[in-house]
């Protein structure tokens, strides 16, 4: 077949056509996606809420709530009402004091504030390092700890300790009003993650802020919150 | 007659050789070894052993099967590597990982290049840093010096000094609490504190300093600018504020310092030829020693400092040249 | 031959042909180097980037020829000089008109505009320092040797 | 509907200025390309070797695209029958040129060229050689240091460990006078490859007189002429006390070898002689 | 060039990681998991494979100066429909790919293909060579995945090998990248040396 | 101090090729002589910020209020693509022998993917405008940094012999790793 | 604090054994071989045929061009031939052969020994009369002295610098010549001021001949204008830039002679056969050289004529030692190792040194491990490592931007590098081919 030739009319013609076949499917396809990507964004929120506080027959997405943290970030609350009485929050919580970049936490609470569950919605930390905050703060299962014990003294000496162990380090069924919420080596109730203070540090000042912001709004006591990482030094983040 | 040797001129040399400049270098690494061994005992017998044999084998393995070379192990420089990668790990540090290091430094951080003199990166940092970020965990647990002597991997850890003002500083304490913290300054001198097993022990440092300088292996322009930039630079930032920023006789005394400018930055290969180039090199090392150890997220910076500068060494030579003869003034380009 | 001692008589060079003369100017061609000159797959990427430039040389009172193959130098200074030129003071231009007015206008839109005005400022004034430029940025052919 | 309108819009007018940009840029800057240059450079061996004079394959391609009459390019990797290809993409005529392959012009081994000193400096002929004239009595043989070899880019060449002497690897020398140029002593040189590979040269470069030459090295050419008498076709010249003989006029008839007092010259690739063995230093290659 | 030449070619001899070195940043940018690894790779064969086809399909309707605008329009639009799809049915993929599925756009190999092949080519053809291009990359990203993986943090295709504690860390930041590809590709070298 | 901490965070923390993985390809390409890396660095910059400027003003002018910001890529490779010629365009019109002596320079610079990277994450960084036009500049300056030293040792190892399997793009990746690895000393620093 | 020159510089094992030997006068050779090519620049034309007589001191070459020297015969006897011999590269060079058959020399040379102190000449006659007397350096350089004496139109020398440093190891010509004939070199070098019209010279004689120094400092006395000045040890002290440097702090910029800061620096032994050519009219035949080396019996410093075969040099000191590996024309940092010694003294023959086996080979190299010793070292500031590689390379652009025309070729680098590198093999290479370069470039 013969080659268009590059006249100006043909040149504009083609480019009009493939414009609009490309803005349309595009359009379409965007159509089409538009309602599962929305989905997926939400059933994203859904199911950390839904991880985080306990069962619950409201669409808390619905009543979620914007408040501003005494720093001035912003927090969504998500209440989980269960025949209509509140059973929990959610707060969606961030901190800019990771080892790299923000963190984003859904942190569930029973409406005194005691800390259910949580779960770390988008962070930058080091994989294998800052990233295990991701399980960090949950009781442990036992057995883990077992295969710990386990090992043979000849593999220590080969290869060493491990990253795994410490012991306090659960903030399930801790209450920011009433524990102190830093990490062990600040003076604090929680031992950080082995070789990654600074993660856990961010993590818990994620999660105080949390509970803060939420309590201001509830009007809960906040006088034995201690700031976990409000007076850092050398760093300042506006 | 028998046949006369025909060869462009000189025909006389110095003597001089690759091996006797190593060894000098080794010689002058006894007194901080023997300082390790002192303080930190078994662990610091079994990390060195084995890192200089795991460097050793390395070296002779690929030179033998990997580029078909004749070996050339006893020149001194694997034993030079093997021991300073031993003075930058905890004294502490299981036998894999020490065997991990030996083979990065070597593999990676020299033989890649062809081995002797191509290596632009610091072999021995090579090594430690990669440890350093592959086992943050095991990298950073530090055996007590003395109380641990009789023990290896389950010795007992502290913080070292520099972790101690970082974690300190960071969670807001006062410069006086944390002075109270920190090992004084005799104890710095003589190296009982915690630390990587060789760089402890100051005074053995500067004992290999003399005897480096003594016997011409190096010169003095290195070690003097990173040491002197360190000095002015904290000196600075201690003067503006003591109660956030350390004195800088703690910041010459603690951590890799020394032994960074004395034997790391000093490394032939990796460093610039002439000598404003090495003064530049020297002052570079120094800032961002200071520049990580006070702002960066790492308590201490020497490795990082003088792997960053081997990177630039090779722009330092191309436009920092020696003094030329008959130049009257150089015109500096950029 | 006058060597300058004082600097390094560093020069580029750069192949080319001769494509036409004539007496005020000698025009040589040369293939410009992508970014992926030195790739040995170029051929599998040829995003619109390999051009030809044809670079006008005065006459140095050689012969040339139609088709000659020559080789044209100038000095390095030059090149640093046109990136200067060129990119990095524009670069600088639209980061500081672009501060400044976003620090006076408070807007987006305007200082996005001042600052692209000044950049288009910039580049009238290279245009009207088209002579100059003409004068600097002179290369030669270059002697051959073996 | 009107996310798509709007899409549609906006993409047509992108599209349109980056078109217009875009093709304006083509127009100003796209000088045209000859395609034959891609076609010949396609056929070209892409060895990139420099020999054929000009710096690298796509060079030597676009040269024969612009040159009128190609007969004087010769790539000489390819040899003729690339060149005819080339010449057939461009209808234009390829040189009927005769393969080449480079030879060894000296002979002098270790056991016939005695050392009279050692050489203690650096590996390279081109420092022995501008040092002095060479670690035997031959001021002007092969120095034996291999700068013919590292120049090679074919692995065409070797050092022979027993004679001291490079040997070329015919089946993989291409005549890119790679070796020509770097050797010091100009031993090396290009000749015709002959038919059935067949060639015949002085392998000495010595312009001693005689006695000295003789002295020097056994195998010497001596420069007495007889080769030069016998030659029935005026193949052979002497100057300087050194024989020559032009590969244009050399019919390779072998009388020439037979009288060389001293075995300087050279038979390569004939078949063994009843009467004598010839002993070759040259391998065996086949004759193809 | 018969169609199953096509198609290999691109797996082995003309690999675009391993010989050609194209599109880099996403190799070495994703590789952190054999999973991200595969993922990116099939994501790019999607866009190769249906640009190479349209392209092919309307090569001769397309005047050759606008040539470049119009394939840029058809690939970006590929690749701008992987995006949406990926964000709606795979939205942790995307999360963890990031910006280099937009950056699919500018890899190399997708516009090379469309220039040096497609253009040039008919459908069928095409199709094979972007297949077969894209199988080939997706093949590199996920080998050079499982390697980092494997080596920093003891998993392929978050399989556990062995406990993750014992990893190099390094391998899956940034510097592993670096290294775990230059040694590959050296002692794929020698592979095919030997 | 903002400012401080994008240029900081740019050039050494999060610099585009060795934290990033942007704009490999030229690096690897480009980085054979200093002079070269020098000159691209200069046009790297300035393309970079006039397309950061140019895109940011697409998306906020034309694909946020008109909620077609899926046509980001589309838009924004077309935008860049133009200007790329549209600069060279410019500069061949005002001065020609500037152009010139450009050309016989350097490289061309092509779209790459440093380019549309930085265009697209200063959207979801949700910078301000002049706070992506400086991330925009600190960014080539760090690929600058980047290309430049690596240029440097690239330049030195051609003058030594590498082992056979090593030498051209192994050697070259290794390099980078260990210059990548010599760079996470910077962590942390903001 | 002693003077010295500013860059680089080392200090090699000394070993001047035969310092202490007074100056012996050799027997005339049988056969004098007279190379034409004694000097740098065109050979010299024979204008003797074989079977000519000729007389101690006739001139029997004459100088072809403008950078050439005459050449006088050093016997008196019968032209045998004009015939190639091999130098002392081993390559085939023309000189004239003459038998002896005594020493019957040219009336107008006067042979007396009184010291001829008033300088009747002009200062053009004196550089007629060196020119005619076929002076060249003594210093090594063996550059026609006449043309140096001749400074180019628009320069000027204000200073004449004497160089009597003798750096070499080994080396002890120059020494004993300052011991043994300081009023002879004084008168030399007033008439050396005199040709260059310049009203100040100075001597530089390295700290470890104190007794030349303080010799010559007592015959300077009766001069005007001419002083001593003693420096520290330190090779290559005696190469003309870094001696310009040493004495009068100026430096002579990259790529220009010494002129250019207006200084002429003439050896110690020129100095002295310009005394014998100017006020004797006596011209160059004879010179002084050195015979030593650790196995040498006994090593002694010996005035021969030119053309005098080295046999009958290493005979007078005691025949060739069994263990000779090695034979250096000149001393061990720059002198150029023999290929046999069947080879004639020349003018620019300093010193025969013989090296015992054990130490004539070098060791093998290593990989540079950059430690800078041979960029310390340079006396020219160069980076010799890096000068090394480009020239392996081929790489001359580079080589020229790093100056390496620069070098003076003095070893320090070979001689300092731990890793053994033959750095100066190279950089000779580099500077032929790059000094090629230049000069096609200029045509
Ligand atoms: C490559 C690398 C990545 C790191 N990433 C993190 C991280 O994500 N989070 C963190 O808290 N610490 C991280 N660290 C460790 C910190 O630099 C610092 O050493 C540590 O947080 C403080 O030590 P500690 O936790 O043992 O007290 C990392 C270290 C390295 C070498
Ligand atoms: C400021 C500047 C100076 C340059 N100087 C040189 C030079 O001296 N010699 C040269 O060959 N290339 C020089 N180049 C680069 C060339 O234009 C070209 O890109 C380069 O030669 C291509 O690299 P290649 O030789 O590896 O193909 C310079 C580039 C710039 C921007
Ligand atoms: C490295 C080097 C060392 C030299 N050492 C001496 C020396 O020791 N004595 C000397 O007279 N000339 C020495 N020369 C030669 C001088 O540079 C210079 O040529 C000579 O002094 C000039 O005098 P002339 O022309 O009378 O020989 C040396 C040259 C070089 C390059
Ligand atoms: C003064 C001096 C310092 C050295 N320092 C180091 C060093 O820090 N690390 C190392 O691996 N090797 C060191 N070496 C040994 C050797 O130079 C090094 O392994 C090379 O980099 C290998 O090419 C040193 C050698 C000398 C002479
Ligand atoms: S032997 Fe010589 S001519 Fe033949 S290929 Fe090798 S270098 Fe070229
Ligand atoms: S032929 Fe020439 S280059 Fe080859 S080894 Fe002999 S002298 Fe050297
Ligand atoms: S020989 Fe040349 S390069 Fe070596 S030290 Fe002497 S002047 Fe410098
Ligand atoms: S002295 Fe030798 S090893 Fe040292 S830098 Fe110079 S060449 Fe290299
Ligand atoms: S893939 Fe990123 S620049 Fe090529």
């Amino acid at each position: 077949m013969a080659k268009t030739e590059s006249t100006l009319v043909n040149m504009l013609l083609t480019l009009l056509v493939i414009a609009v076949i490309s803005g349309a499917s595009l359009g379409y396809v965007y159509k089409l996606t538009k309602a599962p990507i929305e989905q997926a964004k939400a059933a994203k929120q859904q199911a950390a809420i839904k991880d985080v506080v306990p069962e619950f027959d409201n669409d808390p997405l619905a009543e979620a709530k914007t408040l501003q943290s005494e720093d001035g970030l912003e927090l969504k609350m998500f209440p989980a009402k269960k025949a209509g009485e509140l059973v929990g929050v959610a707060v969606e919580t961030l901190t800019n004091n990771g080892f790299s970049g923000e963190i984003r936490i859904m942190v569930g609470m029973q409406p005194d504030g005691t800390i259910i569950n949580y779960r770390v919605l988008d962070h930058k930390e080091t994989p294998g390092l800052g990233s295990k905050m991701e399980e960090w703060f949950r009781p442990q299962a036992p057995k883990a700890d077992a295969t710990a014990d386990q090992e043979t003294s000849f593999a220590k000496w080969l290869y060493g300790i491990k990253a795994s162990g410490g012991g306090n380090r659960s903030i399930v069924g801790m209450n920011p009003g009433k524990n102190k919420m830093i990490v062990s080596k600040d003076g604090g109730e929680v031992d950080a993650i082995t070789a990654a203070t600074i993660s856990s540090r961010a993590f818990l000042d994620a999660v105080v802020r949390a509970y803060k912001t939420y309590a201001k709004e509830a009007n809960l006591s906040t006088d034995a919150v201690s700031g976990a990482t409000t007076k850092e030094g050398g760093k300042n983040y506006e | 007659m028998n046949k006369l040797t025909v060869s462009p001129s000189p025909h006389v040399h110095s003597g001089d050789s690759v091996k006797k400049n190593m060894y000098g270098v080794i010689i002058a690494l006894m007194p901080a070894l023997l300082a390790s061994l002192w303080f930190f005992g078994v662990g610091a017998l079994v990390v060195t052993l084995t890192s200089v044999a795991a460097c050793l084998l390395f070296e002779f393995l690929i030179q033998k099967y990997l580029l078909n070379r004749a070996p050339s192990i006893l020149d001194g420089s694997a034993i030079i590597t093997g021991l300073l990668l031993a003075f930058n790990l905890p004294s502490n540090l299981p036998i894999a990982l020490i065997i991990i290091g030996a083979a990065v430094s070597i593999g990676i951080g020299k033989m890649a290049f062809g081995g002797l003199g191509n290596n632009p990166f610091n072999p021995a940092l090579v090594g430690r840093v990669f440890l350093l970020i592959s086992f943050p965990v095991q990298m950073t647990s530090w055996p007590l010096p003395i109380a641990s002597r009789m023990s290896y991997v389950d010795a007992l850890t502290g913080a070292t000094p520099l972790a101690v003002l970082k974690e300190g500083v960071k969670s807001g304490q006062s410069m006086a609490e944390l002075t109270e913290k920190i090992p004084s300054s005799i104890n710095l001198f003589l190296g009982n504190m915690g630390g990587s097993l060789g760089e402890v022990a100051a005074i053995a440092l500067i004992i290999g300093l003399a005897y480096m300088l003594i016997r011409r292996i190096i010169t003095w322009h290195i070690p003097v600018s990173v040491i002197a930039t360190v000095l002015i630079f904290t000196g600075i930032l201690h003067l503006v504020d003591p109660q956030q920023y350390v004195s800088p006789l703690f910041h010459l005394l603690t951590g890799g310092l020394l032994l960074g400018a004395i034997f790391m930055a000093t490394d032939y290969v990796t460093s610039p030829m002439s000598h404003p180039g090495m003064i530049v090199f020297g002052v570079g090392i120094g800032v961002i020693t200071v520049l990580i150890r006070v702002f960066g997220a790492y308590p201490e910076g020497v490795s990082f400092a003088i792997l960053i500068m081997n990177a630039f060494t090779p722009l330092i030579n191309k436009y920092i040249k020696p003094k030329a003869f008959g130049e009257v003034a150089k015109p500096v380009k950029a | 031959m006058e060597t300058n001692t004082m600097e390094p008589n560093q020069t580029i060079e750069h192949e080319g042909i001769v494509v036409s003369i004539n007496d005020r100017k000698i025009v040589v061609r040369i293939m410009a180097q992508s970014a992926c000159s030195g790739c040995h797959a170029k051929g599998a990427c040829s995003a619109a980037d390999m051009q030809d430039k044809l670079i006008d040389i005065a006459p140095d009172g050689h012969d040339y020829h139609t088709g000659q193959r020559v080789v044209i130098s100038g000095h390095q200074s030059l090149g640093f000089k046109a990136v200067l030129y060129a990119y990095v003071i524009p670069s600088i231009l639209v980061i500081t008109s672009l501060i400044v007015a976003y620090a006076t206008t408070n807007s987006d839109m305007a200082s996005a505009i001042i600052s692209l005005a000044t950049v288009s400022v910039y580049y009238g004034v290279v245009y009207l320092l088209k002579d100059r430029l003409q004068k600097t940025f002179s290369f030669k052919i270059k002697n051959q040797f073996s | 509907m009107s996310v798509v309108m709007i899409t549609i819009a906006t993409l047509v007018v992108l599209g349109a200025t980056a078109a217009v940009i875009l093709y304006a840029a083509a127009q100003k800057f796209k000088v045209y390309e000859d395609p034959r240059i891609d076609q010949v450079e396609a056929v070209l061996p892409a060895a990139n070797c420099g020999g054929c004079g000009f710096p690298g394959c796509r060079a030597f391609a676009e040269a024969l695209v612009k040159a009128d009459d190609i007969s004087t390019l010769l790539c000489p990797v390819g040899g003729a029958a690339v060149m005819a290809q080339a010449a057939g993409i461009l209808g234009k005529e390829a040189a009927a040129t005769a393969p080449m392959v480079a030879v060894v012009r000296c002979n002098g081994n270790c056991d016939v060229r005695p050392k009279t000193n050692n050489y203690d400096g650096a590996s390279s002929c081109a420092i022995a050689a501008s040092l002095y004239g060479g670690d035997t009595g031959c001021s002007f043989g092969c120095l034996g240091l291999g700068d013919c070899v590292d120049a090679c880019q074919f692995d065409a060449m070797y050092m022979d460990e027993k004679t001291g002497l490079p040997v070329i690897i015919e089946d993989k020398c291409v005549a890119c006078g790679a070796c020509v140029k770097a050797c010091p002593k100009i031993i090396i040189q290009l000749r015709k490859k002959g038919p059935k590979s067949r060639r015949i040269f002085v392998s000495c470069v010595n312009k001693d007189k005689g006695g000295v030459a003789r002295k020097a090295c056994e195998v010497a050419c001596i420069g007495c002429g007889k080769c030069e008498k016998v030659c029935p076709h005026g193949a052979i010249t002497i100057t300087n006390n050194l024989a020559y003989i032009d590969d244009e006029k050399c019919k390779l008839c072998r009388k020439c070898v037979e009288v060389c007092p001293t075995n300087a010259i050279h038979e390569i690739n004939f078949p063994p002689r009843k009467e004598k063995t010839t002993e070759e230093k040259t391998e065996e290659a086949p004759a193809n | 060039m018969n169609n199953w030449k096509i198609f290999a070619n691109g797996l082995l001899k003309e690999n675009p990681t391993f010989t050609l070195l194209l599109g880099m940043c996403p190799t070495l940018g994703v590789t952190s998991s054999a999973g991200n690894g595969l993922g990116m790779g099939l994501a790019t064969t999607f866009v190769l494979v249906m640009s190479n086809m349209v392209i092919a399909l309307v090569k001769d309707f397309i005047p050759d100066k606008v040539r470049i605008p119009a394939f840029v329009v058809i690939i970006a639009t590929f690749v701008s429909v992987v995006e949406m799809s990926m964000q709606a049915y795979l939205p942790s993929l995307f999360a963890s790919l990031g910006l280099f599925i937009p950056l699919i756009v500018v890899n190399c190999i997708v516009l090379g293909r469309a220039e040096a092949f497609a253009s040039k080519n008919n459908p069928f053809r095409s199709i094979l060579d972007g297949l077969g291009m894209g199988l080939g990359f997706s093949m590199a990203l996920t080998l050079l995945g499982s390697v980092r993986e494997f080596l920093g943090s003891g998993k392929i295709f978050s399989l556990a090998i062995y406990p993750e504690d014992y990893g190099m860390l390094v391998f899956v930041l940034a510097p592993g990248a670096f290294l775990a590809l230059g040694f590959l590709i050296a002692i794929i070298n020698k592979l095919k040396a030997a | 101090m903002t400012y401080a901490l994008i240029v900081i965070s740019a050039i050494f923390v999060n610099n585009v090729v060795l934290a990033q993985f942007l704009g490999i390809c030229p690096f690897l390409g480009v980085s054979k002589r200093i002079s070269t890396a020098i000159g691209m660095t200069g046009a790297v910059t300035f393309v970079m910020i006039i397309a950061t400027l140019m895109t940011f003003l697409l998306q906020k002018l034309v694909l946020e209020p008109f909620e077609i910001t899926y046509l980001q890529t589309i838009s924004f490779i077309l935008v860049i693509a133009a200007l790329v010629q549209l600069v060279e365009i410019i500069l061949k019109k005002i001065s020609p022998p500037l152009y010139q002596a450009l050309g016989v320079f350097l490289p061309l610079i092509t779209t790459n993917c440093a380019i549309l990277g930085v265009a697209i994450m200063v959207i979801q960084k949700n910078y301000n405008l002049v706070e992506s036009v400086v991330f925009a500049g600190a960014t080539a300056l760090g690929f600058g940094l980047a290309l430049i030293t690596f240029a440097g040792i690239r330049e030195q190892l051609d003058l030594v012999d590498l082992p056979k399997g090593m030498s051209g793009t192994p050697i070259a990746l290794v390099v980078s790793g260990l210059l990548a690895l010599a760079f996470m000393g910077f962590a942390g620093l903001v | 604090m002693l003077k010295t020159f500013s860059i680089g510089g080392i200090h090699p094992a000394e070993n001047k054994l035969s310092a202490q030997n007074p100056i012996a006068t050799l027997d005339l050779p049988a056969q004098a071989i007279v190379m034409l090519a004694q000097h740098i620049g065109a050979p010299a034309e024979p204008v003797v045929q074989k079977g000519d007589i000729v007389k101690t001191g006739q001139l029997i070459a004459k100088a072809s061009g403008f950078v050439s020297a005459n050449i006088h015969a050093p016997v008196s006897g019968t032209i045998e031939k004009i015939d190639d011999v091999a130098d002392a590269s081993g390559y085939k060079r023309k000189a004239i052969f003459i038998k002896t058959d005594g020493d019957e020399w040219l009336e107008t040379i006067d042979r007396t020994p009184d010291l001829k102190k008033e300088i009747s000449l002009s200062p053009a006659e004196i550089i007629q009369r060196i020119a005619d007397a076929g002076i060249v350096g003594m210093g090594g350089a063996t550059f026609p002295t006449h043309i140096k004496l001749a400074p180019p139109p628009g320069k000027k020398c204000d200073i004449l610098i004497i160089n009597g440093v003798e750096c070499e190891p080994y080396l002890t010509a120059d020494h004993r010549v300052m011991l043994e004939k300081g009023d002879e070199i004084m008168v030399g070098i007033a008439i050396l001021m005199k040709a260059l019209s310049v009203n100040k010279a100075i001597i530089g004689i390295e700290n470890n001949k104190p007794d030349a120094i303080a010799h010559l400092n007592k015959m300077a006395q009766a001069y005007q204008g001419i002083s001593i000045m003693p420096l520290k040890v330190q090779y290559p002290q005696g190469g003309e830039k870094q001696l310009i440097d040493a004495c009068i702090g100026r430096q002579v910029p990259s790529g220009k002679l010494p002129i250019e800061v207006g200084a002429v620096v003439q050896n110690i032994g020129t100095a002295l056969a310009i005394y014998e050519a100017v006020q004797k009219n006596k011209p160059l035949i004879e010179r002084v050289i050195t015979v030593t080396g650790k196995s040498v019996s006994t090593p002694g410093n010996y005035l021969a004529r030119i053309g005098t075969p080295m046999l009958s040099l290493i005979e007078a000191s005691g025949g060739l030692p069994v263990d000779t590996g090695k034979i250096i024309g000149g001393g061990p940092m720059m002198g150029k190792a023999l290929t046999s010694i069947d080879i004639p003294v020349t003018k620019g023959s300093s010193g025969l040194l013989i090296m015992p086996d054990r130490e004539a080979t070098r060791q093998p190299m290593q990989n540079c491990i950059r430690c800078a010793k041979c960029v310390s070292a340079c006396p020219m500031g160069l980076e010799p490592y890096l000068l090394m590689v480009l020239s392996q390379k081929g790489i001359w652009d580079r080589a020229e931007e790093e100056k390496v025309m620069d070098c003076i070729e003095c070893g320090s680098c070979s001689f300092t590098c731990p890793s053994q590198r033959p750095l100066l093999d190279h950089i000779r290479l580099g500077k032929n081919k790059v000094g090629q370069i230049m000069r096609s470039r200029t045509k």
